[in-house]
């Protein structure tokens, strides 16, 4: 119970940091924030699937959710800037 | 036998191999993914096959080696098989369509091509729901991908808003299955289906999520714009992929889903259906993007199938060959519809016109939209029919009429864009080259439907007794085409006399004395057809579908061979009329006014057939259900095609544009299909005790106005064929109003009149027409004195002008006076004395036609024109032979007519002595009096010429008043606007107010087009709200 | 059809008969409408010898067989009008051909020569021909209205169609005259016969007292002879045929003679009491008060 | 802004709806359904000790194909979609140049990023990971390579090769569950072999190998296109 | 006090992936920068993956590997100790399908701000109606 309740309160604060983020990513005016945030957002789940039992998941997660995926938009904010300026 | 398996091994196979093997070449890469089609489709023919003739059962494919639902499986079943193979065939003729296009893109694009259709096999085949899920997301992500084959921002930004317009249907669609994995513990449709998940705590709402978002995925009015863009944006070729292959996979992704949804969904699965066919139809009408048009098509045909799964257990067994029937149809024809599209490349619909350079293209486009709208002899045709049937059998009329309301929209813009096609100005003259390997498949799908056609048709033994013959005639003159007119009209001219020969003793009197106008009177204005030179392409088919239509009616034993023959003869006529010169809108209108009255006979065998276990012509004797308003749709449905007042406004002009020798074909003998039609049903309501007499009431009024108004608006006309057809409508009226007394006098009238019609008629458009052919006008006013030109031809109008007229001796007066003893001994005092109006307005027009083409002054261009063409003297002098019988022996035609009405109305006849008919009140004798007036004439002739013997022929213009006459232009000729004073006393009785409440109601369901359409913002971001709101939508339709 | 010497000659008897008292008809009406005028007149043998001149005229014109043709037909309607009606009540001698049509018949066979007579003077190229037509065809058709009206209400009264039946029905004493029986339809009929008559106000067709323009325009000499012969013969059988119909019929020549002259009166009285309509007047006020008559008349059946 | 109040609604309608489902859940305590049937019978059947991978590669092997199909379709489409001109090639990517620390972390680390990602799906019926994540670790690996060089040719053959015949291996392999054993991507074509070592569970370390190898391929050709992409300007 | 029923683990992280949901949604439908409404549907992806995974939790449980040192041979019943396998499975394969999407969608935004040098979804309304 005590490692459960942990759990949860590590998940409580998880999940509301991640709520933030995401709010911060849709509102944010900077694109590269929002892109981060996101990115952070995958890595906390990835951490909410570890605590879930699910370390498959969380691997996948952790590496194509929040690294490729982020790599891409990255290169795709390189573009739309190279083109701004 | 292969394994279905192998369908998607093949694929995947092939499609993961390219990337090594795409150095050998795209042409290499191109033929390897043929290959694996081909051998795709080989698959599922195999199992089909099998399954529909050898009787094989049902097969399961279970992969990773487990039994369900411990592991995926698939299911290959009869349906299956159809599916699948459809999406196959369809996917390797759109790959050698596109050919080029995907050779052009690279090895990358040929395999995501494989992919797509091998993916849409899986969602056809899997029996497991998050499988289907994988593979949808496959679908998906392949046709954004192939898109964009078509150059241009257009697709890019299309492509956009269907990826994300799909994801979120995806996230809608995997919430919904991981919660029905959470309460069932299975992925398993067979398992949903076993357990019956909504039966479930909270299956109902698991059960919302997976559905909306298979219904959302068929792009369901009015959530579709991101799926309407892409069939508008991609590659025409790939447009018929998405319509024809995926439409099929997401239909079938329904009918699965549908299965362990339970019935209470049906209902709103019927209703989402139906929305979407009206409304998508709707918007099409405002289209004028060819692709986008063609796109709201799909979408409508859609929304039908999706209706017909919705109907599926009111159908019963009937389901599968209604949903396959118009499936097909729709799949085969959009298919044959994007690939023209793809050909001619004329975006908007008024470009068209320039696939009249290739009239073969001309062929294969109305072959898809007259296999869309479902006229025979395609699949579609039986579907609705069965389809009709069934619902209205189940008590479902309400829907009927949906579905032919949204019919009717398809059927408005896709024969608008015909007529463009055939009609429209041609001011571009842009050249367009036909690829051979685009071609062939548009062939291959063109053929189908014929060939699918002729089976559906056997598919059960109320469909199988067609007669093909006809139609058998009709495939030979096609195929003869190409030879000039001289061989096909003679060939055309001894087939009909050869089938009127083998058929007329098998039909009644009834029936007899039709076949004799429809098939004598074809083959005396096919004469006619003689005087044309060269090879008259495309007249000779389109003329002979009439035919086979007309007597295919009279030929009819059942409802369903009724229907047969009455849309043959619509279509037939549909092309006959709109080869006429300015005829594009007037076809277009006769067209609609002639399916919505179809759409209303067809509700009525509906109707007649509750609670029959016939399908015998017979049924609408004994019509247990509703009758009045069958009866009534009938009425209606027939009074279309006599053109009675209100719903005649598309005659005058199909009838005036027409070609000389079509015009007696549209007028003096199409109509009198409607005639028969009424006859049907007035003998089904029950001649002598009838039990209808409102309707028959209603029915007398309307024809009396009917020739009332037809007669005062031809008084009005200057076109001399206009004027002819506006006569037609009054004749008409009074053959409807002689048919609604309901007596046995009433009735020999109507006859009289409609064989007279027929006659005086015939002779009068083809002579008419033969001297428009010879002074170029159709104006009144711009011709005169043609008598010295043209004595043949003013004989014929003069001695026909005499019959119409009803001025004894002629013909005509037997008509007149049998109406009127009939009237009065009906009581219908007040409708007789407004057709005795009309009959004297007659004169008004009947004057005006002969003085003003043929009396008075010549004029200056007309010095040198000839006498009409003999073509038109043989058939004219013929029929003006037969009026003269008529006239001089009337009892010849009237006795048998009368002892063929006693079968109906016993009492009440004309009694006959020698020669002398005796009514209750009134006596005639027809012989006499032709004796007596001739005589007469003669000796007051003579005398007349025995005193001005020496009279001097002098000219014309050598008239008492002066020789005076200044240069005037036309319409200061005297024949202009002739009845000037009548008009302004009795002119707003033809204000054409009809054709404004028929414009008015067309701009309203236009202008509500438009103003509904303009929630397609083009906005992907208000697409996604759209589908989030429908989803909010239908969620408290279905659970408040 | 057996040929009936007797009667041939007897019809052909009443013809000549009804031409000349149609004639002296015209002479007496156009008389009394000088005297009224404060003119003299003509001398009552005057039509007499206009036929006569029109027959003599020398040299003639034509414009093609039609216009030949349409003086022909004109007569013949109203020397067929004629055969087909039954002059005198009760003798068979004087029934000509009527029992080989009835009452329609007779209504139809007036348009066979109105028909005729279109397309004659059509064809003599003369506009006012055409226009004179065009405004007789007008009117014609308004006036047969109220008339057909009246002719149905009269059927179904009588039960039949047949004029000897009707007028047999009228016999035995004034008030069994369909004008007491059935005033609605009379009332009707008599004004339908105005129009009928072409005499003022509905004289619009001819436009007798200006410049000669109307259907027989271009017609002159024997043409021109032949129509005022039918117009003679024309003006009495429709005299007779409302008095068939309406006043009880005659059963000698001296009835038919004052019948007939009171109800051509009729008609003369009228036009010098009313000055003429435009055609489009004359149409619409024949589809109002004689036809509100008429649908009166059918109405109380 | 009115739009913006408008969606609002509509997503707090839609929020009822979430709360339908959330009132359905409630907290399990044990496994039900098939669930249970493969934390019985998964490690006899299959004999991976990791059940995930078990469900993965055999029992769902099929949606696993379709997964590698969608990666596949993807890259496939980026790369015809942002196709670069093909004498675009030569012309350098005008970026600044990379620090030294990240280009010799790069040489070190990518033999040794690589060599993970193959451990990972070669022992994915074993411990946690399996294809997917080896997959992209080993594309993180190529990621890290363009990174550290943005100039740097990636042998794309290298990369079609080996998609192209990691995809055609695991389709053969499927095909021969199907001859061999008991239908299509069925394991068992070799013996199970011993419970817990690294050549056991059937064809799983094959089939897991190829989508590894395919995986990583496919993102890295997907990287690779947007790479490139960032010079066709 | 909280009730102890609704404040599970699976509780939290399911309410967790409905609100990322939901947030998603938000930024799909109202922002209107391309870029910002794949990155909403990212939000929406993770969202839909924690929601996922919440289901299979079992409390307590251990992950589904069959731990070679806890278990001795092949062939026993697991089903007492371990999370639910099958959605961890979805899961995976969710992710990658995701990554699927998102890429595709990416390079479509690239090639949109290419046509037209914006990534305003506004501007991109040429087919309508």
């Amino acid at each position: 119970m005590n490692r459960e309740f942990l759990y949860i309160v590590l998940t409580i604060f998880l999940g509301v940091a991640s709520i933030v983020l995401s709010f911060i990513s849709i509102h944010s005016k900077k694109l590269s924030l929002a892109v981060i945030a996101v990115g952070v957002v995958s890595l906390f789940a990835s951490i909410l699937f570890l605590l879930m039992s699910a370390p498959d998941v969380a691997m996948t997660e952790a590496a194509i959710g929040s690294g490729l995926t982020t790599l891409i938009f990255f290169y795709v904010l390189n573009k739309i800037k190279k083109s701004d300026a | 036998m292969v394994t279905p398996i192998f369908i998607v091994a093949t694929a995947l196979g092939v499609g993961f191999a390219i990337g090594v093997l795409n150095k050998f070449g795209r042409n290499f890469t191109g033929a390897l993914v043929l290959a694996a089609l081909s051998f795709m489709t080989f698959i599922s023919f195999q199992w089909f096959y099998a399954l529909t003739f050898n009787n094989l059962s049902e097969a399961y494919v279970f992969t990773g080696g487990f039994k369900p639902p411990f592991a995926i499986n698939l299911l290959m079943g009869q349906y299956e098989s159809i599916a699948t193979l459809m999406i196959n065939l369809i996917g390797f003729l759109g790959a050698v369509y596109l050919y080029k296009s995907l050779k052009e893109r690279g090895s990358d694009a040929q395999v995501v091509y494989l992919i797509l259709i091998m993916a849409l096999n899986v969602l056809v085949m899997t029996r497991d729901i998050f499988n289907l899920f994988v593979f949808s997301e496959i679908t998906s992500v392949a046709i954004a991908g192939l898109i964009l084959l078509e150059k241009g921002t257009r697709s890019i930004s299309a492509g956009f808003k269907y990826i994300i317009a799909t994801s979120v249907i995806s996230t809608i669609f995997l919430i919904g299955i991981v919660f029905a994995y959470f309460i069932t513990g299975t992925l398993n449709i067979d398992d949903f289906i076993g357990i019956s998940l909504s039966t479930y705590k909270g299956g109902t709402i698991v059960v919302f999520l997976i559905m909306i978002s298979a219904v959302l995925e068929l792009k369901p009015f009015p959530a579709n714009g991101w799926g309407i863009d892409i069939y508008e944006a991609s590659e025409a070729g790939f447009s018929a992929i998405i319509s024809a292959a995926t439409t099929t996979a997401s239909l079938f992704v329904l009918y699965k889903i549908m299965a362990f949804a339970g019935a209470e969904w049906n209902y709103y699965i019927a209703l989402i259906g139906m929305i979407t066919f009206i409304g998508s139809n709707l918007l099409g009408l405002k289209q004028d993007n060819t692709r986008r048009m063609l796109g709201y098509s799909s979408i409508g045909q859609v929304g039908l199938l999706i209706t017909i799964l919705g109907f599926k257990d009111i159908l019963g067994e009937n389901a599968p060959f209604i949903f396959f029937g118009i499936l097909i149809s729709h799949y085969f024809a959009k298919a044959g519809l994007f690939w023209l599209s793809g050909i001619i490349n004329a975006s908007n619909l008024k470009a068209w016109s320039i696939i009249r350079k290739k009239p073969i293209l001309l062929f294969l486009m109305g072959t898809f939209i007259f296999a869309l709208i479902g006229f025979p002899p395609f699949p579609s045709f039986f579907a609705k029919w069965t389809l009709v049937m069934d619902l209205v059998k189940t008590g479902n009329i309400v829907w009927v009429i949906g579905i032919l309301l949204g019919s009717l929209f398809e059927a408005i813009y896709l024969f608008r864009w015909f007529g463009y096609a055939i009609k429209g100005d041609a001011e571009k003259t842009e050249e367009y080259k036909i690829e051979f390997h685009k071609i062939i498949p548009v062939w291959i799908v063109a053929l189908s439907l014929y060939v699918l056609g002729y089976f559906i048709a056997q598919y059960n033994e109320f469909t199988s007794v067609i007669n093909f013959i006809p139609l058998a005639f009709v495939a030979l003159i096609f195929a003869i085409d190409f030879m000039p007119v001289l061989i096909k009209n003679t060939i055309a001219i001894i087939g009909m006399i050869f089938y009127f020969y083998t058929i007329y003793p098998q039909l009644d009197n009834l029936r007899l004395i039709f076949e004799v106008i429809f098939l004598i009177g074809g083959i005396l204005a096919l004469i006619a057809g003689y005087l044309h030179k060269g090879k008259r392409i495309g007249f000779y088919p389109v003329a002979l579908l009439m035919y086979a239509g007309l007597t295919g009616i009279l030929e009819a034993k059942t409802t369903l061979e009724f229907f047969y023959g009455w849309e043959l003869m619509t279509a037939g006529s549909y092309f006959l009329i709109i080869r006429g010169k300015r005829s594009m809108t007037h076809a277009l209108s006769y067209m609609l006014f002639s399916l919505a009255g179809a759409y209303a006979i067809l509700t009525a065998f509906g109707i007649a057939s509750v609670g029959q276990s016939t399908w015998s012509l017979s049924i609408i004797n004994n019509i247990q259900y509703i009758p009045l308003w069958a009866y009534s749709l009938l009425i209606i449905g027939f009074l279309t095609k006599t053109a009675s007042i209100g719903l005649h406004i598309w005659l005058p002009g199909a009838h005036a544009e027409a070609e000389s020798d079509v015009s007696p074909m549209v007028s003096a003998i199409l109509l009198k299909a409607g005639v028969f039609g009424i006859v049907l049903t007035l003998i089904g309501m029950g001649a002598e005790n009838n039990q209808y007499s409102e309707l028959v009431y209603v029915l007398g009024w309307l024809g009396a106005i009917t020739a009332l108004i037809g007669n005062l608006a031809a008084v009005f006309q200057e076109d001399a064929k206009r004027l002819l057809a506006y006569s037609s409508i009054g004749q008409l009226g009074y053959i409807v109003f002689g048919f609604a007394m309901m007596t046995h006098l009433g009735w020999l009238a109507a006859f009289t009149y409609t064989i007279n019609h027929f006659m005086y008629k015939s002779i009068l458009f083809l002579t008419i027409g033969a001297v428009v052919l010879r002074v170029k006008t159709h104006n009144m006013y711009e011709m005169g004195g043609l008598i010295k030109k043209m004595p043949f031809a003013f004989i014929a109008v003069l001695i026909s002008i005499i019959a119409l007229s009803g001025v004894p001796p002629l013909s005509g007066f037997a008509g007149k006076w049998l109406l009127y003893n009939a009237v009065i001994l009906k009581g219908w005092y007040l409708q007789g004395a407004i057709a005795f109006f009309s009959g004297i307005i007659a004169f008004l027009y009947l004057f005006k036609l002969i003085s003003s083409i043929f009396l008075g002054q010549l004029k200056d261009n007309h010095r040198n024109v000839k006498e009409i063409s003999i073509w038109f003297i043989i058939p004219i002098y013929i029929l003006i032979v037969g009026l003269m019988i008529f006239a001089a022996k009337p009892e010849l035609i009237l006795q048998p007519l009368g002892t063929m009405i006693s079968q109906y109305f016993p009492e009440g006849g004309l009694n006959w002595n020698g020669g002398m008919a005796t009514t209750s009140i009134g006596y005639w004798h027809g012989t006499h009096i032709m004796i007596i007036v001739g005589i007469m004439f003669a000796i007051l002739f003579s005398w007349l010429a025995f005193l001005s013997r020496k009279a001097q022929k002098v000219k014309q213009f050598n008239i008492v008043y002066s020789g005076e006459r200044p240069f005037t232009p036309e319409t200061t000729h005297v024949s202009y606007n002739i009845f000037a004073g009548y008009n302004k006393a009795l002119g707003f009785l033809v204000l054409p107010w009809i054709t404004d409440f028929w414009t008015l109601t067309t701009n309203i369901v236009h202008d509500i087009s438009g103003f509904v359409r303009r929630i397609y913002s083009g906005n992907g971001q208000t697409y996604l709200t759209h589908i989030v709101l429908y989803v909010v939508v239908i969620y408290f339709v279905f659970f408040n | 059809m057996n040929i009936d010497f007797t009667k041939l000659f007897f019809t052909f008897l009443g013809l000549m008969i009804v031409l000349n008292w149609g004639l002296l008809m015209s002479a007496i009406m156009r008389k009394i409408g000088a005297r009224v005028a404060g003119r003299y007149g003509i001398p009552w043998f005057q039509p007499w010898v206009d036929l006569i001149k029109n027959y003599a005229v020398r040299s003639q014109i034509t414009h093609g067989i039609m216009f030949y043709l349409g003086p022909v037909f004109r007569l013949s309607g109203g020397v067929g009008l004629f055969l087909f009606m039954p002059i005198l009540f009760g003798s068979n001698l004087w029934s000509n051909f009527s029992f080989q049509g009835d009452l329609i018949l007779i209504l139809y066979f007036q348009f066979f020569g109105m028909l005729g007579m279109a397309l004659g003077a059509g064809e003599g190229g003369q506009p006012h021909s055409f226009i004179g037509i065009s405004r007789g065809l007008s009117q014609f058709t308004t006036i047969e209205v109220p008339m057909t009206l009246a002719v149905i209400s009269l059927a179904v009264q009588y039960h039949t169609l047949s004029i000897s039946e009707i007028v047999a029905a009228q016999q035995g004493g004034i008030m069994n005259w369909t004008m007491f029986t059935n005033p609605f339809a009379t009332a009707a009929a008599m004004l339908s016969l105005l129009g009928a008559f072409g005499h003022s106000p509905f004289d619009l067709v001819k436009a007798p007292n200006e410049i000669p323009i109307g259907p027989p325009t271009e017609y002159h000499g024997t043409f021109l002879g032949v129509l005022r012969t039918n117009a003679a013969i024309l003006h009495v059988v429709e005299t007779v045929l409302f008095m068939n119909l309406f006043f009880g019929g005659a059963s000698n020549w001296f009835e038919l003679i004052i019948k007939s002259f009171l109800i051509y009166f009729w008609s003369v009285f009228v036009g010098m009491v009313f000055p003429r309509f435009r055609i489009e007047q004359s149409v619409v006020w024949f589809l109002k008060v004689p036809l509100i008559l008429g649908i009166i008349a059918i109405l109380l059946l | 802004m009115l739009k913006n109040i408008i969606i609002a609604v509509i997503l707090i309608v839609f929020a009822v709806l979430f709360f339908d489902l959330f009132m359905l859940y409630e907290a399990r305590t044990g496994l039900t359904g098939i669930a249970q049937y493969y934390a019985q019978n998964g490690a006899k059947e299959v004999g991976a000790a990791n059940l995930v991978t078990s469900i993965v590669v055999t029992y769902r092997g099929f949606d696993t194909l379709g997964e590698v199909t969608i990666l596949f379709v993807a890259a496939s489409i980026i790369s015809f979609f942002l196709k670069l001109k093909e004498n675009d090639e030569s012309k350098n990517i005008s970026s600044k140049d990379t620090t030294e620390i990240l280009v010799t972390a790069s040489n070190v680390l990518v033999p040794v990023i690589f060599l993970f990602g193959i451990y990972v799906f070669i022992n994915g019926h074993l411990t946690p990971g399996g294809g997917f994540q080896g997959g992209a670790i080993i594309a993180t690996g190529v990621a890290l390579m363009i990174l550290a060089n943005p100039n740097i040719k990636i042998n794309t053959q290298i990369i079609h090769w080996v998609e192209s015949i990691s995809g055609v291996g695991y389709v053969v392999v499927g095909i021969f569950g199907l001859i061999l054993a008991g239908g299509f991507l069925d394991n068992k074509i070799t013996g199970l072999g011993e419970f817990g070592a690294l050549f056991s569970a059937g064809a799983i370390p094959i089939i897991y190998s190829f989508i590894g190898l395919k995986v990583g391929a496919e993102i890295s050709n997907i990287l690779n296109k947007y790479q490139k992409s960032q010079k066709n300007d | 006090m909280i009730n102890t029923e609704y404040f599970t683990l699976g509780h939290i992280s399911l309410l967790l992936g409905f609100i990322l949901i939901i947030v998603g949604f938000w930024g799909i439908l109202t922002q209107k920068n391309i870029v910002k409404i794949i990155l909403a549907f990212s939000i929406a992806d993770a969202g839909i993956n924690i929601l996922i995974v919440s289901l299979g939790y079992v409390i307590g449980k251990t992950a589904p590997i069959i731990d070679g040192s806890v278990v001795q041979k092949a062939g026993i019943d697991v089903s007492d100790s371990i999370v639910d396998p099958v959605p961890q499975a979805l899961v995976l394969t969710s992710i990658v399908i995701g990554f699927g999407v998102t890429a595709l969608m990416l390079a479509y935004a690239m090639k949109l701000f290419t046509a037209k040098k914006t990534l305003h979804i506004n501007k991109f309304n040429d087919l309508k109606w």
